[in-house]
């Protein structure tokens, strides 16, 4: 009963819980919040009929651990939120980084701080996204930017957090969540679904030894395993270590199993590109916008193109480090004061100018914003 | 026939003995607990692999890594949500969560009370040593009125809570409470703990010696049993609204609810899939 | 049509502005071959306020999903009309409840306004509620961007099953009411150049 | 069990016998199943174990005092330290 | 009953506990944790002896709710967590900021992510520390390296959180916490203390119209002048109003009203840079072991210096900006995987080079591997 | 005489009428709840310059902020916490703590609780209207079995707190239930409250047609109140083990719990100072 | 006051009298006060307000159907729109 | 003294390391004109295990208040002396209890070793616990780092008021058997040159 191919009409919300339920998610954990409770509504309709549980818990800190424990149990799970109960969650997302625990956690950005708009589009929550727990580890961040990309990033999403063991966020906004468009929906053999590895043998298993991508297995529980999992420091085994030098290989590892694969779960769209010497960056619902911009600009004759940044974190430092000698002047719109910005100015050093155009929330740039700055910086 | 010495323990199949000692101080009651527990699961001949311990961060908290099953030590407080998506991936499996009171009922209060309230099928073992053990001694929501610890040096002036009446009140099918000194009696109940369904709470009451017996004339394990012995009395079935515990009052023990039937979340909600799909599960 | 049309559908709360708006959308992504995007206005603050459906019709790829200007705007209060009218497109076309709205000067930036008495029929039809799909078969005749079969499926879809008979009534009662107006003006055209 | 402690000193009809047992190692000293034996059987050794504790060890031989296999020191014992079993005969 | 002027032996812990007390506050609500339960105990045996009073509340974010709840009833009001209590308190910090509250979070750094290991240091939440909650806003961060800054720069968190009605973060380690050293306390007349402004008259008061200085008065409770206080956006008079344009002046007000005032905010103390041409980059603990190495590099004629961060958030972009040309080569060595680094390299371009020399947790860095890394890059 | 068209109403007073019209929807039983509240307050004879009214997120949250006193519109679930900071720092002063099931025991379920523990010394209003409205009618802790939501679509698998029961297990000394219908009693109850002291629970069941309502065959607030009408039942310190909400059976309504000299954690931290210091506050 | 319904259409003995008061544009229609007036003197208006909404106007005049005061109305009306007071002579 | 010493006393748990460390680091700091800095060993992972306090005296301020190398092992243990002595200093003092501690050749890098039967004068005077301060008194004595009054004043702060009389005696104590020792030694010095 989940989804057949072919062209659906779907709000942002739709296809992220359509998606899940065909990329294997059979649980949700989840707790109300606008702009994504259209998209729990969904789940708890369409769980049962896939044989999947939804369950509403009491907040959005039992929501996550519950699909942490669900995860644990062999299920694909989910949850999504937005600002205050993302914050709420970042406890439990570190718990999910440190045990290497496969979820996907789908935040919708409203207007923040705080209650902020609940209803308006933000995009301040990138940094967080990385961030927002305490202690050094990594995660992975998407940023659709159009209702199909909400629907394939989400498969993407399960495919990368059971391929990484590490917790994947979808960084929606609620200009997407609630934006209707045309999704396409591909044939079984068109979809691509990866699966954890599991163990190879159980004589001798180690339940934190990584193979040589840097992840390890990931055992089934009720197989006599008799694993062990904490989110203390922990060897091998799974056992508690208190040691300077256990925590410099567990973390290092963590942390590595990321860094060392950007290369694989990075994504970039790019347009007009090829021989700009000014470019917009931007990601989520803001690309739409500065698509527009750029054919305006392009009209008067400016070399202006786009980068879509679909992977936000680990952030493509190589990809800025290696444009940015062709490029002028990058513009980065983004809806917060400056957060994308500093990464891009990071990766790119003094090679080129890097300005910030911000949003406060509430509102997308329109195209003639982002036009005035193009043609205000194309001279 | 003196006393034979020997190298292995009659429940050592089911710990992890690499990691033996554990960490808990001499005379604490958390072990005694592990002990009777381990004597319940035999009794109610529950298969280890068919088990999943879920704990909380605290002393209690680290139960779970000492034993030789598929175990998990999650977050302070968070050991129901988790034992919850874990149980309904699962509902094949035996669920136990093994925790402290602060972590399951002081941070974790509202997971236990929703749990209770949903009759989520778990088996809640809540040691209350009426202190934050791990922390150092750190009053609790079950600190005794007047009780001195590190956070209370001039008494405690809060109320303790009434556990077995808070989970009566929230839903819970079965509610019962113990003493580390009550190991025969606890591991009983535990086992018939396994054989019924649903929201299950035992609460055994433990000693503390080193943060709270030091801080209340009771700085031995020894001292708290003593009082434990002196100072409990079986009432099966008590009137929960007498069931607080005071410094100067008997601790009533006991089962005090036993209920047999009422569905439980997961029943309910893979019952739902199959009167949405029309077929049995698997299918 | 052209390459791009764009949208606004308005009134208050309860009148279904959001139903309508996915099922102009839905209509144009799904029955016909066309693109489109909806965005429904949203949250508390516009319960029983102003409401409003934005939708983008297009023969490509919509790059931009959102309203610049407004090319045909359906209106069903007179609030909504005073707000969204503003914004209008000098030769847009404009269509509205004629008992609820009363259009003033600002219309005159319209190549066209077609008025139906939208509310009224629903409740001769029994249901205050269908006025929506009454102005969508209105919509569907005099704008012929969707077929009417294209739109007719899409009602069927959008609708909740128990409702369906009566939306496809009004559905039809709105159509034909639009066929009327047409060919009265085609009559009255050279009247009026 | 608990109100046996006043049993301690008194002589009685022993049905069975128990042999216990003892991972020397693990003791912590607690003094429960010292405490808490029904029979009393059970004392402080001198000797400190490797962990620095004094051990319980047997206090004498019947028919005062004989461990009857009530198995209390093998589930009070916070350590997974001692466990006693009833002897071959009896066993069944 | 505050302390006396002199001198005394404290840990971390308990000069933050006494400075606090010295500073004005009056009310502490906090949840156990390690490393940093002694400041509670601390606390909870101090504040009845100077009229204050101390609640230890069912977890953490109860208690920087409370906080936040006294502060508006009047109090200069604290709390003291570690990375996971900290982790729970993002949601309420973006309150704080939103609502213009000012609080003292003292976060004691242990080595992360999740439980990790609680008694050993880490300095894994600086990031978490600006960006841990949703949306845009901006608080201050303060790092002591010492027992006498933990002092020090207590009173001035709650000066600085009442001078400009923002959450102050004193980010702690573990190694500080539990470190004892001397401290001197200063005499009445030496102590600064601020308190938050109040209205000058009643009549068209508008809780939310800031001064110049972008900081609007703080109404007392009970006096009659009715204000509203809410997380959602808000106008002037601290109503509810959901409208870009708002957002739009209330959060780029927020966020200036820290950034325009970073020269005010910002300490740093430097040593041995007069003609140094390399640089370590420390805070917190790692400031202690740096200072060795430099004294123990210039014994081998390398011309190296010092620069400790006090103040992180808003981090000190310009001083690193004004120095960079000075030195060939900036070590920023932090026990985490590369936080502060990402702020020197973004401030400094590529005008010198930036190397980090990261540590997971668990320990300092020795002396030794700051001086090896000193005469390894020296040359 | 006919009706009189006016311009100001009684309440005016208290209320930021350029606020007004407030974003309840037609037929909410919010609106008569505060005015209710009003009308208590007023019988209570309490100066609005001492009551500070703090409220959580959700459409009942948005009470605080029609208030024309000095109101707080906090965070979901964290109404009380932020409550008790702000009366400890001024125990002089009235705190109301007037905020949504949702927001007070679902999420803030743990606080709530704590609080009726520790007696902090508020009054709190909780407006049950069975459903989260504020995000479109998604299912709560107080959601009747069987009840359909929008996360319900097949019926509410989950039971619902009882929450006098659960109120008055954890501590609560005054402790009654009305609907928005009851209004002149729930005006006197209120009255009575603010004149005990400690942890205070008034639950006031409401309609909130718009979601709840419209999905349960009660698609007006005139049905809901009619439900209301024939389905409350008033028992005085009824048996609180009888008092749960379930769709097909009465509601029992009234005054469950009046405990008049619990000392309040104020008093206590207070207290401490005195003795402490040895000495009276202030001096 | 809810079991009062059954008197609407019964002439009852009444000892005062008020004056119904309406902040015409608030009400929002929801009928509570035309529903639940123990004396059934309000009903809906033909108009609309300026905000959509039928508000309630008096039905007549007496024996039959009078206000009483009772201000059941003032209190359940949500959006502070209508309110009774006792006529000036009956005040004190 | 030299202008930074370098001190570790450790033992296990119980054996009250930690307040024995508090007490030298406050009597350098307060008593005397000094500086100094000192951790506790911490967490409970330390529970009746090893235990360790680190003390840094110096005349100057102290840039790095860790320890590098041990000047003086205090030791009340033997897993704690295996531990730490490898840390030990060319030149450094050992004290041990005599009776817990037995040393061995590693501690021949030290230039003095000193040993004191603490535990068993403390059980004498009726209290295992004051051992730390007899072996404090035998530390102020044989390394003279800090005066006997100094420290003297830090240990009536040091432990609790109820304890004050028993730990002055055992301080006392602990410091003529120091006093004593040095005596000896002075005389048997010549022999060992
Ligand atoms: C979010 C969070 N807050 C605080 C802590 C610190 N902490 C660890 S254990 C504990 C309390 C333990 O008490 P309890 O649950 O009663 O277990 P016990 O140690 O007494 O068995 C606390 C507060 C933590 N780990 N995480
Ligand atoms: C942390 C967090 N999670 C979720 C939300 C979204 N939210 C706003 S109001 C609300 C529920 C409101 O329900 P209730 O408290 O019952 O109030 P009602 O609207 O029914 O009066 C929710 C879940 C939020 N604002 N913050
Ligand atoms: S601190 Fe208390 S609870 Fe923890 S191990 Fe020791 S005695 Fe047990
Ligand atoms: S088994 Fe029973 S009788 Fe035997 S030693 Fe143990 S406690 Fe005593
Ligand atoms: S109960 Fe166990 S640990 Fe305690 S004394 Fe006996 S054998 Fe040792
Ligand atoms: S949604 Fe429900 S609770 Fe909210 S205002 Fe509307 S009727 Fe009232
Ligand atoms: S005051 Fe009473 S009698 Fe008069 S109109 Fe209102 S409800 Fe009816
Ligand atoms: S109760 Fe108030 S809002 Fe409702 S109909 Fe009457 S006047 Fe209008
Ligand atoms: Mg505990
Ligand atoms: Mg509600």
């Amino acid at each position: 009963m989940s989804l057949e191919p072919g062209t659906y009409f779907f709000s942002g919300n739709e296809a992220v819980a359509e998606a899940a339920l065909l990329a294997g998610c059979r649980f949700f954990a989840g707790y109300p919040i606008t702009p994504t409770s259209e998209l729990a509504e969904r789940m708890a309709r369409r769980l049962p009929q896939v044989g999947g549980v939804f369950i509403q818990m009491e907040d959005e800190i039992g929501s996550i651990m519950a699909i942490i424990g669900a995860s644990w149990g062999g299920l694909k799970a989910m949850t999504a939120t937005s600002g205050p109960g993302f914050s709420l969650m970042q406890e439990s997302i570190g718990f999910a980084a440190m045990t290497e625990t496969p979820i996907v956690v789908c935040n919708v950005q409203r207007a923040g701080p705080s209650t902020g708009m609940p209803t308006y589009v933000g995009q301040g929550d990138v940094m967080q996204a990385k961030w927002g727990s305490h202690g050094p580890y990594e995660i992975i961040a998407l940023s659709p930017s159009s209702v199909q990309e909400c629907f394939d990033m989400t498969i993407r999403a399960f495919n990368l957090s059971e391929k990484y063991r590490v917790p994947v966020i979808l960084l929606m906004d609620e200009r997407l969540s609630h934006l209707y468009e045309k999704v396409r929906v591909p044939s079984k053999n068109e979809l691509i679904i990866i699966n954890r590895k599991k163990p190879r043998e159980k004589k001798g298993f180690l339940p934190y030894k990584a193979d040589d991508d840097l992840v390890p297995p990931m055992p089934p529980v009720g197989e006599g395993y008799h694993f062990h999992v904490t989110g203390l420091t922990h060897d091998e085994r799974g056992y508690p270590h208190m040691d300077p030098e256990v925590q410099e290989s567990l973390i290092r590892r963590l942390n590595d199993k990321i860094r060392k694969h950007v290369d694989d779960i990075v994504e970039i769209d790019t347009f007009m590109m090829d021989d700009a010497d000014i470019a917009i960056v931007a990601f989520g619902s803001v690309v739409r916008p500065s698509i527009r911009a750029i054919k305006l600009s392009r009209e008067r004759n400016i070399r202006a193109g786009l980068i879509a940044l679909k992977t936000i974190w680990p952030f493509p430092d190589k990809f800025f480090e290696d444009i940015s000698s062709r490029i002028n002047t990058f513009i980065v719109a983004e809806i917060n004061y400056g957060q994308v910005v500093r990464e891009v100015k990071r990766a790119i050093g003094d090679k080129a100018k890097v300005l910030l155009l911000p949003k406060m929330g509430g509102a997308l740039h329109t195209p003639e914003e982002l036009l005035d700055i193009l043609m205000r910086e194309a001279k | 026939m003196p006393m034979q010495f020997v190298k292995y323990h009659v429940r050592d199949k089911y710990l992890k003995t690499d990691r033996l000692p554990h960490i808990w101080c001499p005379g604490c009651g958390i072990g005694s607990i592990l002990n009777a527990f381990l004597l319940g699961l035999e009794k109610a001949n529950i298969d280890p692999d068919k088990l999943l311990v879920v704990s909380g961060i605290g002393c209690t908290g680290r139960v779970a890594g000492y034993l030789n099953m598929d175990t998990f030590h999650t977050t302070h407080g968070r050991a129901i949500p988790f034992a919850i998506g874990l149980k309904i991936a699962r509902p094949d499996m035996h669920v136990v969560v093994f925790s402290g009171d602060g972590d399951l009922v002081t941070i974790g209060g509202n997971h236990f009370i929703h749990a209770a309230r949903r009759n989520n099928d778990l088996l809640v073992i809540l040691v209350n040593n009426l202190n934050y053990g791990m922390t150092g001694g750190q009053v609790g929501a079950t600190t005794p009125h007047n009780a001195i610890t590190t956070t209370t040096p001039y008494g405690n002036i809060e109320d303790d809570f009434n556990i077995p009446f808070l989970a009566a009140a929230a839903g819970a099918v079965y509610v019962a409470r113990w003493t580390s000194l009550h190991v025969r009696r606890l591991a009983w109940s535990i086992a018939e703990a396994f054989h019924r369904k649903g929201f299950r709470l035992i609460e055994v009451i433990s000693q503390c010696p080193t943060t709270f017996g030091r801080r209340n004339k009771m700085p031995n394990g020894l001292d708290m049993l003593k009082w434990f012995r002196d100072n409990t009395i079986v009432k099966h079935n008590a009137d929960l609204r007498e069931t607080r515990i005071e410094l100067n009052r008997k601790i009533v023990i006991g089962k005090f609810i036993d209920i047999k039937d009422k569905p439980t979340f997961e029943e309910q909600a893979y019952g739902l899939v199959e009167k949405v799909r029309g077929v049995k599960r698997g299918e | 049509m052209e390459n791009r049309v764009e949208i606004i559908i308005c009134g208050f709360g309860g009148q279904g502005i959001v139903r309508a708006g996915y099922i102009i959308g839905y209509a144009a992504a799904i029955s016909e071959d066309l693109e489109s995007s909806f965005v429904p206005s949203y949250g508390p603050e516009a319960r029983g306020g102003e409401c409003a459906s934005r939708i983008v019709i297009a023969r490509e790829k919509i790059d931009y999903p959102f309203i610049t200007t407004i090319d045909i705007l359906i209106t069903m209060s007179e609030p909504a009309y005073k707000k969204y009218v503003n914004y209008l497109k000098k030769g847009g076309i404009i269509l509205y409840d004629e008992d609820l709205v009363e259009l003033d000067d600002r219309a005159r930036i319209a190549s066209k306004t077609y008025g139906i008495p939208a509310t009224r029929i629903a409740e001769e039809l029994g249901n205050r509620i269908v006025a929506n799909i009454v102005m969508l078969g209105f919509f569907t005749s005099v704008t012929g961007i969707i077929t009417y079969e294209g739109m007719k499926r899409a009602v069927e879809v959008g609708v909740p099953a128990r409702f369906r008979e009566i939306n496809l009534k009004a559905f039809d009662i709105g159509y034909s009411y639009g066929e009327k107006l047409k060919k009265e003006r085609e009559s009255e055209e050279p009247l009026r150049n | 069990m608990i109100n046996n402690q006043k049993q301690k000193t008194q002589t009685i009809q022993v049905k069975r016998r128990g042999i216990v047992y003892l991972v020397k190692d693990r003791c912590k000293g607690c003094g429960f199943c010292i405490e808490f034996c029904p029979m009393g059987v059970l004392k402080p050794s001198k000797d400190f174990n490797a962990q620095g504790y004094h051990y319980p060890i047997l206090v004498e031989e019947p028919p005062n005092k004989v461990c009857i296999a009530c198995g209390f020191c093998t589930v009070i014992c916070p350590e997974f330290a001692i466990y006693a079993e009833p002897m071959e005969e009896e066993k069944k």
